[in-house]
């Protein structure tokens, strides 16, 4: 039947069903396919914090949101487009996340009695008028599928598992999408299962015939292809883009890669996914705790190895001691911590940005370290990469942050070749007649490196207060002060070597909203939304958190006012404010998960009134 | 797939004919006079040149403890580190980098009260890397406490009313966590700490030396009962494999299992002949187990030597292995290739 | 020197007969179906009336992972606190109150790796703590990754390749840590559960038992040759004090010690009778080493039950012991007077 | 022979020598008898880092600094007027610290051919012009107590074992002192040595005697009482005082004491002095690490005790997770912090105040804490029970710095009676009815405190969040903004509970010194200087750290400049210029050694001209 087509520039898609529905499959599955076929695509994947919840449960529900558009969309979407509800749970428990007239695609086979009951519906919504805001796309999928396969020797729990390829295959149609990529990896994944494959392929299929043939469906999306820059592109989630980060950095460097970590949500991907890469040399410690992570990644840094630890808040709580021995070493370390809502164990399972006043300040005694934040999914390629070049160029612990959202969510990022990275270059000192543990680079004040193994320059470091150059133990008191303050000098004099901050708008006027991390893609399209309408706003979006970009507070003095949106309670804001001595206006989201772009709307409008 | 460090590292120089004194570098030792620290350090150095590798290869990692001084005196490399974590920092270093002998100096308190659950999943894991546990049953450098091998009812600073603790046997920890090499020292005897160093050398994986020091400041006199001439020899059994277990100023004493326990017997008046005594084996790890549960039994003699040593692959010669087996499988990595993965497309 | 506790805790009220369902919560169990720790739930619930306290009196304390929800699921008492720490946690009160009943919820990540070395030092230090090791040889809240008890080769998430580490034997653990009481359970004997965690009851002082739990999601059917019917028979060695140790499916199989190495004989040949086999006795510190060192000897069956069970003063006993004998020399303590001092003045 | 009267305000004497000649011993017994006959003292023993370096040697030297005067004296003195040398490494290592003519009482058996080597001396100092900036007094003590003791049957061994004390006459003689004290002291210590003590007496008195007689002694040290309000006094060291402050805080709750700790230098003392008081009934742990120190302290308070641990700088860190703990289930618990020079090891027998920072905001997620700083010796007593009193009050850790000055430094202490101090009344909550585990008191927010035992309130707590009230766990969004906000409202509330910070000085002027911590005495002295030269200038002395005395901004604000000297690099002033936003002057002194009244007179003085 004859469609509309409704052109837009960006919708939210969110498959959500039971845990064993295979939403996080399709709704991967729907976004590298949107990817591929030239539109820009962010994804965040919502589990349950159970293992494995009771079928059926609102506790049980998983789901996938994919934000699709013809310009970066930057967030997952702060309001969904499209619905899919495999059961009335997953119904319910996303009702509060829908648009006004959001297609709700239901699988009618997920709101039997049963389902319902669990649910806590007394009558089936799909017939009631509750959903009256929406459009309700109501399909029987089991009995669709079952229908399809028919006669086919295929077992009846195998037929049933392909609900979500319908799915799928309604929702690529409703966006206008080829099944080439599902296709082809339906193919690989079940090669040696003939009668998997086929049951998916033809679910799929007659999804979208479906969707074509259905008189609920009587428009099809049309989203223009973003202009890419030429080049390859994958998606990414963050987590994978901070592994190949230090892989990368590892090539370019030349040295080894060894990671000591202890797995903790959400970092443990980083953990598995460097442990699959011992075909490239990789290798890598899972330590008995988050102490032995760090000290073997220390012990592995101190043998020449570029090393790495990874965590999240209560594991970086744990590891502080250790970091101060890397801080006196002065030995190069790269610390990648995945933010999770705290305190203590709080929600594990969900974004924060509370750990940066622990980052830059949670050690005992003077110990500062470079500081550095993640944006995005694909950002955190660029920004672990950083990490890496300031800790080998500096012989310094380095803290990257990152936080669940971005860990766990992806976009499309356009892979670099390798030759291509900016350079990182280290050198061994390899003369011992000039050698010294604490002699430094004049110009970046770098310890000079020498490793076991290279002859001739036996000396020992350790945590003790070290004589200037010579390296010995010192406990002179001028010394103390003098080494307290160049390790500071050391650190504060990377501003030289790192960019200005870029300012995204007008370089002067009413209101600056300064962000870091995760929060990027929310203030970036209220940001873009106030300026459409015509605002005196700017945005500008902090990578070096320690030190800051020399041109920070020059940049924030052209404005009247500052605004920090921060899912914490204002934490850059209090470094701000004792920096720049200005009063800075903060935004303090402690949800659990990130803002959207329409509550940093409501706060910039209400401070420009 | 060469790195910087194979380029740096690659010289495959010969080992100089080292002597003890290159091995002492220029610094003052600064343990009190007489502490059994320097009955370890002495018998290192001796033991070094022996191993035939060039210093540049031999690490020494410590911890926070006056044992942990100990990598300023060894003139290789070293590395003073952070209380209880030196066995975890070894743990990287070796695995990073399985060409260097990796040497830990690490006590009672370091090794077995904060650097507890290191030492037991070094022990488990297998890496290579040689313990040298300065036992003297107390907190040294923080000038006096109880430490976990500190023994029921002992006087010390934090136990003015003596100590309410059972102690560690760290025998019996090692061999409950795992560890393939266990072995017991005296500092009084410098030849038997010499043999046992290189026999530990020899030995791939994790040795755990288990050292008695005597603290004359903070526990004077804690192993003198199998240290001083004319006591010690009724209080200590010599461990030597496939020999049996005599001791005794005359030998005459032996130590016999009844049922499945150890009791001493003496051999002088006929009932029992050395046939009847315990021959140590020191492949046998349940016999390793027996052994090491004789220790603080008041009836009998404390065994010194190496309880066992066996061998089992290395952790990270497996990791290394593992490596070779993949790379062997996939061919030389493409990085470019795994940054691109799978799925991706092009523009 | 009553204090506030005194008064509000001094009710000497009877305890109330109570049935299992009394300890059940009004919360949703939020485990997977078929989740081994069912298996410890209710085993739990049904034993706790024959604590014979009130429930009041009674402590869950668990740490982080899918084990340590265990101490919202029973109603008394409940702390569930962080990784690795449940045990430091219960040390800590149970010291300070040796009034109330502690049991520990943890699992072989949390108990063993992380946890390792409050595990290590709570079996030496022997405080009055039941602790329930959840070993389900895998990490399962973080969703599949290695752990301690992992076997070598064992395919997981961080492991992908295969673990390259030897596992911990918890029991040989517990055993080389000093602990008192350590026994193997299995999720599926909830009988035995019932019966084992009577005698930990009953134990005063550390009693740690290693249960094999089946993750059904990330390691499901790790113990089937131990929980299966018709397979269990010839791999497991149900111990009993006193009897000697028989298994197999019509008990005709034994262990026998070949000199201290164990080995399975066959009763049926006529070569052994049921006289040369080993006779369990839960008193003997060295057979239980030995039982322990069985685990994961292919060609021997799984020993399981208690394998030592001693009685020694428990920490906090003698805490209790020597503060009395204090205040019994120097009377009730002067407060006001300590502050003074030995040596102070009056302007 | 005739003397002078030398009337001084305050005088310094150092009682210098190798680490075996007993120079604690009689620094201590000098102090004593000072303080008992009604003279302000401020002592501080200074260690060498070896337990027992080799005889004779330069970093041998143990010294006993105690300085003396007829008022408040503050610190344990900027320059010594007396130095007791014992041999001539003690004489060399101190002579940076001497004031202009300075007393050098030397014994000259310290000055043979191997101690003047191993000194590094080529001549022996005594006999050149090297000092004739100072007065010596070489006596050969080691002669004179032999010639004393000949024919007695006293071994030679003890004999030689008595020059401290004749060292120690000799300086009692020289400031006017009785030898009562040391005499009492000496018999009861050795009631069952006779010939010790028949030795150490008689030296004590012929030092006494020889000062009397000596033609190089031409005056002796006039210093007059200082008026002390009525009461009972004796000498305390920090460390002490928090020992006893927490009895004390124990008492006044009635609840049990409970100490889980670990050794670290400068904090173990504390456990050890409460390890030697199982008569009062007080428990304790010495735990096999920090983290089980803290957690069986958490494990104590959870059952209903009062429960502190005791660590430094190293410890902290690896205590950060378990205080994120006690945040998340709001358990009282007091955090004894004694700081010692950083990072990692550090100087670990030096102070330093460089952790506040970390006090302040080294947890992962947001977990705020009280934050409160000692200022003296005496002064650590009122500041750890305050800490108490909060923890119980708001059910809330507390963290209380101190450091290795304060901590092991001593002065006279009022001791107060346990009936006197400030009341810490605890009502657990007793009716099952309306028990909630997080319902609050609407005063303080601090939530409902019952514990095991307690019949029919058995309920959970634990470090995930959790709901508002009932405490369940809870993911709920709002939930954990509101928790997360509650918190912080708790702990920002104490700040009524607290007193305002006094001024000490004029209310108003050009510069304020705002300090905090051990650095009071320093501070206060050289402001007592500066107001005495007429200078605009006020002393604020902050115990609250968090949070800060209502007071303060307002504080601030009356003065042009304010000054904030550290033992850091600026740590309070971070906080402040953050919290008032106006630009602080820093001083900062990263030495391992305390401020010298002078050195913060000179910053002073550059400011305001
Ligand atoms: C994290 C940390 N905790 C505590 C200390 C203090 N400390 C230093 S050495 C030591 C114990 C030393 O005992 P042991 O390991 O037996 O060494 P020994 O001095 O007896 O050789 C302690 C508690 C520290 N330096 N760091
Ligand atoms: C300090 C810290 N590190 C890591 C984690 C993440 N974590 C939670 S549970 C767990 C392991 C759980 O394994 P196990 O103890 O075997 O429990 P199971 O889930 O198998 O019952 C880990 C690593 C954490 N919560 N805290
Ligand atoms: S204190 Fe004891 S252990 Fe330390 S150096 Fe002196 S004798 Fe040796
Ligand atoms: S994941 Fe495994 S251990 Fe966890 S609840 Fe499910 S079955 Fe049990
Ligand atoms: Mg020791
Ligand atoms: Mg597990």
């Amino acid at each position: 039947m004859p469609k509309f087509i409704r052109t837009v520039e960006d919708a939210t898609i969110r498959f959500a069903g039971d845990s064993g529905d295979g939403m996080q499959l399709v709704g991967t599955q729907f976004s590298e396919t949107a990817a591929s076929t030239g539109i820009d695509v962010n994804t965040f994947p919502d589990y349950p914090s159970e293992i494995r919840a009771p079928e059926g449960t609102l506790y049980g529900v998983s789901a996938f949101q994919v934000h699709v558009g013809s310009k970066k969309v930057n967030t997952h979407g702060d309001v969904v487009d499209v619905l899919v509800a495999m059961n009335a749970s997953s119904l319910k428990v996303n009702i509060p996340r829908l648009a006004d007239k959001c297609i709700i695609i239901a699988d009618m086979s997920g709101f039997d009695t049963r389902n319902l009951k669990l649910a806590g519906y007394e009558d089936n919504p799909l017939k009631s008028q509750d959903l009256s805001n929406f459009k309700v796309v109501a399909v029987d999928i089991e009995q669709e599928v079952k229908k399809l396969l028919k006669g086919s020797n295929i077992a009846p729990k195998v037929i049933k598992k392909t609900r979500n390829f319908f799915a799928l295959g309604l929702t690529l149609w409703l966006f206008d999408r080829s099944q080439e990529h599902a296709l082809r990896w339906l193919s690989r994944r079940f090669a040696n299962e003939a009668d998997i494959l086929e049951a998916n392929t033809r679910a799929l299929q007659a999804g979208y015939d479906y969707a074509q043939n259905s008189s609920l469906l009587d428009f099809q999306y049309k989203i223009e292809h973003i202009g890419l820059e030429k080049g390859t592109y994958r998606n990414i989630s963050g987590n994978e883009a901070v592994a190949l980060a230090l892989v990368a950095a590892s090539q370019k460097s030349r040295l080894p890669l060894f990671l000591g970590s202890y797995p903790i949500t959400p970092a443990t991907d980083i953990l598995q996914y460097i442990s699959a890469l011992k075909r490239y040399g990789i290798k890598h410690l899972q330590a008995e705790d988050e102490i032995a992570g760090i000290c073997s990644a220390i012990g592995a840094a101190y043998g020449g190895n570029l090393a790495f630890t990874t965590t999240s808040g209560p594991g970086l709580s744990l590891k502080i001691e250790a970091i101060g021995l890397a801080v006196m070493t002065e030995l190069p370390l790269v610390i990648i911590n995945v933010q999770r809502a705290g305190p203590s164990t709080g929600l594990p399972t969900k974004p924060e940005q509370s750990d940066l006043l622990q980052a830059m300040y949670g050690r005992h005694g003077e110990a500062p370290l470079p500081v550095i934040a993640a944006r995005s999914a694909a950002d955190c390629f660029d920004s672990a990469y950083e990490g890496a070049r300031l800790a080998l160029k500096y012989m310094t612990p380095v803290i990257v942050l990152t936080d669940g959202y971005i860990a766990q969510g992806s976009e499309p990022w356009k892979v670099p070749l390798i030759a291509e990275l900016p350079d990182i270059t280290v050198k061994f000192h390899d003369d011992p007649a000039t050698f010294q543990p604490y002699k430094r680079d004049p110009e970046t004040l770098a310890r000079m490196w020498a490793i076991p193994g290279m002859q001739g320059m036996e000396h020992r470091i350790g945590g003790l207060e070290k004589q200037d150059i010579k390296g010995n133990v010192s406990h002179d008191p001028l010394n103390h002060q003098k080494m307290t303050e160049l390790r500071k000098a050391k650190i504060d004099g990377i501003a030289s070597d790192i960019p200005d901050a870029k300012i995204l708008g007008p370089d002067q006027g009413k209101l600056l909203v300064l962000g870091w991390g995760s929060t990027y893609g929310a203030i970036r399209n209220a940001a873009d939304i106030m300026q459409n309408e015509g605002h005196q706003i700017s945005h500008v979006h902090l990578r070096h958190l320690h030190p800051f970009p020399e041109n920070l507070g020059t940049l924030m003095d052209r404005f009247e006012e500052v605004l920090v949106p921060e899912m914490n309670l204002g934490q850059l804001q209090i470094i701000l404010q004792s920096r720049y001595l200005r009063k800075v206006e903060g935004l303090h989201k402690v949800q659990g998960n990130p803002f959207t772009a329409s509550e940093i709307v409501e706060k910039i409008s209400s401070m420009l009134h | 797939m060469k790195t910087l460090l194979d380029e740096i590292l690659q010289t495959t120089q010969s080992v100089p004919a080292y002597e003890a004194k290159d091995f002492k570098p220029d610094v003052d030792v600064r343990w009190c006079a007489g502490c059994g620290a320097f009955s370890v350090l002495s018998p290192v150095q001796r033991f070094l040149p022996n191993l035939n590798l060039p210093k540049e290869k031999i690490v020494f990692i410590s911890g926070i403890g006056c044992s942990g001084r100990f990598s300023y005196y060894v003139d290789t490399y070293g590395f003073h580190s952070i209380h209880g974590r030196p066995i975890a920092i070894a743990t990287g270093l070796k695995i990073a980098r399985p060409d260097l002998s990796v040497w830990i100096a690490t006590g009672d308190g370091d090794c077995m009260s904060i650097g507890g659950n290191h030492m037991i999943h070094a022990a488990r894991r297998n890496t290579d890397l040689n313990i040298m546990l300065f036992n003297n049953e107390v907190y040294s450098l923080t000038k006096g406490q109880a430490s976990p091998t500190s023994h029921p009812g002992q006087i010390t600073k934090s136990s003015p009313l003596g100590s309410l603790e059972d102690a560690f046997n760290p025998a019996s920890l090692a061999l409950g966590s795992g560890a393939p090499f266990v072995a017991r020292g005296i500092d009084k005897d410098r030849q038997m700490m010499q043999d046992l160093f290189e026999k530990a050398a020899k030995h791939k994986g994790f040795a755990f030396m288990e050292i008695y020091t005597n603290c004359v400041i903070f526990n004077d006199g804690a192993f003198e009962e199998y240290t001083r001439k004319g006591i010690r020899e009724d209080h200590t059994l010599m461990l030597e494999h496939g020999k049996p277990m005599l001791f005794g100023k005359e030998m005459d004493k032996g130590v016999r299992l009844d049922g499945y326990t150890p009791v001493v017997v003496n051999l002088r008046d006929g009932e029992y002949s050395e046939n009847d005594v315990l021959v140590h084996n020191e492949k046998d790890s349940t016999l390793a187990f027996i052994l090491a549960n004789m220790t603080y039994h008041e009836s009998l003699p404390r065994p010194i030597g190496v309880f066992l040593d066996l061998e089992r692959p290395s952790y990270e010669s497996r990791v290394e292995a593992q490596i070779n087996a993949e790379i062997e499988k996939y061919g030389e990595p493409d990085f470019d290739g795994l940054l691109k993965g799978k799925s991706f497309w092009t523009v």
